[in-house]
């Protein structure tokens, strides 16, 4: 159903979003391992972009090649967070961290989903993002117990991702104001939405009680810069989207309507 | 001595060499440097496609790019694996790399400007490789010869994946066409190079194939390559840029026109379009991560300190002794 | 005392008070605050407009946009000029923006994710900005003062080219006319509330206008503010977001609704679309170039040590004497 | 003429791209003052481009906007030393203080051009160009000299842009192949353009007299690495020049035909 693609919109520019920036650290990571292991991971995240972004164009038959490529960035409906530029190595990691706390509550729930695509979707990114949560959690004590510079650009990192966290617990929304390209705009919030999406509630609980314990076990400090409004369900997001999907869109949009 | 008699009879009965074997000091220098080279091309070679994944005009495509990408990676680590065997630190390969003293394939000094260079590279470049590495799969060194193996199968795998892009382009619209054309215009003779001189300017050669870590000459695996691309270009629906390539039955193979080895100089001298980039990224990567790296080496340090103590505090009587 | 009599006589004929003059402790206390605000929001503010250098959509635009922004890093250091003679340090002023202890004008506060927001920030919040500071180029104290005059006549230019840019939209396209439109209804509010709350809620205004570094009230200029914009909206063919808009005959004025403060009051407190971004942007640039100007400290002293030996060398009986 | 018009647009070219450059400073600078100068060397260039790529596109009945905005990277015929990064500091400073002494010596040159347009364009230029190498020199010595870090970052600034040196001395060309947008395909270098470039032998000769001197006098080694191929006069550039364009052409690309 049309609420339901909308669901999976959000959740599917999330993971393509985050999946093109760490994307952007292959051939400039610290170490080789690292190539490896942020590539890795942003290509999970891509393939749950993909099914999640097919799972959404499939109730308006559009592709998703159209939604990720074909979209303005005001038609984006990431949460903020996952727009953040990469910064220092420290910056992607408190990113990263934050990200997979999130998406490890949401795909657990998210399987037990009435809506069977989703829950077999996120049955699969439950193993990955496993594997995710445990990449940041490792470096997250290396960094914040290794060297006092390590340990300082590590607190910036998480004082930066910070204000960002506040908008992952925030309720879906319905579309933005004037619709998004390739999906119509007598989208309704009709349906009631009950078992198939989740309750973000208990996510931000869980993430209240592991993240700090996490940061302080690293030697680090919680942050308690406030969080920034956010709105990237609604279409608003930072300054770091706009360059970040010219680059993204380039050549699909100089080659309209073509396969590649 | 027994060492070389051994190493003689491994190597006259096509088997492999181990670590722990004898072996004479050249055949190890020379295996160092050439698997050492193959690693850095690996390390190097990530460039010219990493280029465009910000960019894949396709999330399949993305997908994909970032998928070979980072096997470039782990075939650099596998190599360095192997290498290390033979006694020399990664560290070390990795400095000569990023200041420059070591050689890395000369065709990762070209650039991509366009997106059909996926293409070419997936279907020329890694073609190229896969007909100088598969016979490296029965290398006589071990370690080598199995990580070309599993090298190799992915490879193939990218080669494919090439020649699909190349062909969603062909079947595409004109400027898709000529896109790819242009494209396959610029690697087919780098390409070719990549087999190193001919034969008669090619003094190592005799050795490493004595050696069992090179099993055919440079103009073998070159007219090999040729005679695998002339059919796959017509399926492909592309020119290849060379008047002079026409099937020759007389020989069971295609003639080739010769390559202009001053360009192939220049680009080894330094002179290419991107020589000074690669390097220097790789540097600049190596530099700025130096704190990452440094954090890792004091944590894991603080952790092993931690771990005997309590290991220490957890038997008293032992240390009391 | 005297230098109480003289300032207090200063302000009664609406002198200037200069660096020099005696001035109360609370005087120099406020104007600090003033002055540092007022240049740490210059500062600030150039960011959500250098948002769209990279991307502007004509090369005159991109030149008018980098000159503009570049103004803004010039008032700043006029205005950190200004504070200086106050006896305050930039560096003491700088370290309080970057560290999250300073303030800066709210409204930068919020991001600029179109390229109408150049034509909303030039009209709209340099419009709001010459309205509060006009009024002080007659500010008492004499640096301020003069500062103001030459920043208040480049804020009308830049004020003018946003307006032009916001026109060359609403002559444009049905998508430029809605891209206009919108920014003009993201911005609206927020730049009505640049005044600062209604003169109810701010208690500080009777001192500061008593001290003649405030001439009118937060309300007083609002309304201004709203009688100088209805009319350039109708020139644009813009609809300010606000339904209450009316003329008023009785007051001479325009009508307008009430605004919500409780945004304010978020934004204020951290809360607001990119608070978070504004000042680590900053000091990120500024950790990252803490390297140069130390080199170009080093630099000027070894040049200072160098002239005086040089100095000292020229002159060899007196250093003797 | 046509020739000349093709002259000026690998000019203006130059300009545009470093123009662009020294934009992405703009509120990262190390201090506010660089800001300021950064933004001012920006301005000027982009000044050039403007001048130099209007006469361009008079000869062929095209604005400066189509050019700048409406080419493809193939058909941007700067020479690569003017799209490198940004980098560093160093790195900027070390690009800039050569093309500071290649447009140096090139506008004084071409105040003697026979072509009266670019005659006046060169004159104009010349007085800002002597402001952009004193502040490129005073940053090379103050770096070169300054704290050993500095040094360091310094000399691998000179080491990264030298490769591009060599080509900024090679002869103009004619168009790339595949021609370029909004320039008719039919130009060629009929005309003969005797007076109206500049030689740039005497260039390179001046070059290699100041530049070694003025790396020598900041306590700097002149960089031994060899030069790049280059070719970007027909067309083919660095890596870094398709992100950049895709960035600065995004919006005017998704509107095309419009005024701003």
């Amino acid at each position: 159903s049309e609420p339901v693609a909308l669901y999976a919109l959000g959740l599917g520019d999330d993971a393509l979003v985050l999946a093109h920036r760490l994307g952007e650290w292959i051939t400039h990571a610290p170490e080789l391992e690292e190539d490896v292991a942020l590539g890795n991971i942003g290509l999970d995240l891509l393939g749950h972009a993909r099914s999640l972004l097919t799972y959404a164009g499939s109730a308006w038959g559009t592709s998703e090649d159209d939604l990720a490529y074909f979209r303005g960035e005001s038609e984006f409906r990431n949460r903020q967070l996952f727009e953040q530029p990469n910064g220092d190595f420290a910056h992607t990691i408190a990113r990263q961290l934050f990200a997979s706390v999130y998406f490890d509550g949401l795909y657990r729930a998210l399987r037990r989903s009435t809506d069977p695509t989703l829950a077999a979707i996120a049955a699969k990114a439950t193993k990955e993002v496993d594997y995710h949560l445990d990449h940041s959690v490792q470096w997250l004590l290396r960094l914040g117990l290794g060297t006092e510079e390590s340990h300082r650009r590590m607190q910036r990192g998480l004082d930066a991702m910070w204000p960002f966290v506040g908008e992952l617990f925030r309720a879906e929304t319905g579309l933005p104001e004037g619709g998004v390209a390739h999906v119509p705009l007598d989208v309704t919030d009709g349906g009631t939405l009950g078992g198939v999406v989740v309750d973000l509630e208990p996510l931000r609980s869980a993430f209240d009680e592991i993240v700090p314990r996490l940061i302080t076990d690293a030697g680090l400090t919680v942050p308690t810069v406030p969080f920034a409004r956010g709105g990237g369900r609604e279409g608003r997001h930072t300054e770091a989207l706009g360059p970040m999907l010219a680059e993204m869109q380039v050549l699909a949009r100089a080659h309209p309507g073509v396969t590649w | 001595g027994d060492g070389r008699r051994r190493f003689e009879e491994l190597l006259a009965s096509e088997s492999r060499v181990e670590p722990t074997d004898w072996m004479p000091a050249a055949y190890r220098k020379t295996l160092i440097r050439q698997i050492s080279q193959h690693a850095h091309s690996e390390i190097i070679g990530m460039q010219p496609e990493g280029n465009w994944i910000t960019r894949a005009p396709s999330l399949k495509r993305k997908a994909i790019l970032m998928a070979k990408v980072q096997d470039e990676a782990g075939h650099g680590l596998y190599l360095y694996s192997a290498a290390q065997t033979l006694g020399i630190d990664r560290e070390e390969m990795f400095d000569q790399l990023i200041t420059g003293r070591a050689k890395y394939s000369s065709i990762f000094n070209y650039t991509t400007p366009t997106w059909a260079d996926m293409g070419s590279i997936g279907w020329l470049v890694d073609g190229a490789a896969i007909c100088n590495q598969v016979p490296l799969c029965r290398a006589s060194y071990g370690p080598y010869g199995r990580a070309m193996v599993r090298i190799c199968k992915e490879e193939s795998f990218h080669q494919r994946q090439g020649f699909e892009i190349l062909l969603a382009l062909m079947n595409g619209t004109e400027e898709q066409r000529a896109m790819a054309q242009e494209s396959v215009n610029r690697w087919y003779a780098p390409a070719l190079m990549m087999f190193g001189p001919p034969d008669a300017d090619s003094p190592n050669s005799q050795q490493s194939m004595a050696w069992n870590i090179k099993r055919f000459s440079n103009d073998e695996l070159r007219q090999r390559f040729v005679d695998m691309l002339v059919p796959q270009a017509e399926i492909l629906g592309v020119t290849l840029p060379d008047p002079a390539i026409r099937w020759n039955e007389e020989r069971g193979h295609y003639d080739f026109g010769d390559l202009d080895w001053t360009e192939f100089s220049e680009v080894l001298a330094g002179r290419g379009p991107a020589n000074a980039v690669r390097v220097s990224r790789r540097r600049t990567a190596h530099e700025n991560g130096a704190w990452v790296r440094e954090a890792a080496r004091a944590y894991a340090d603080k952790q092993a300190t931690a771990s005997a103590a309590s290991r220490a505090s957890a038997a008293p009587e032992k240390i009391a002794s």
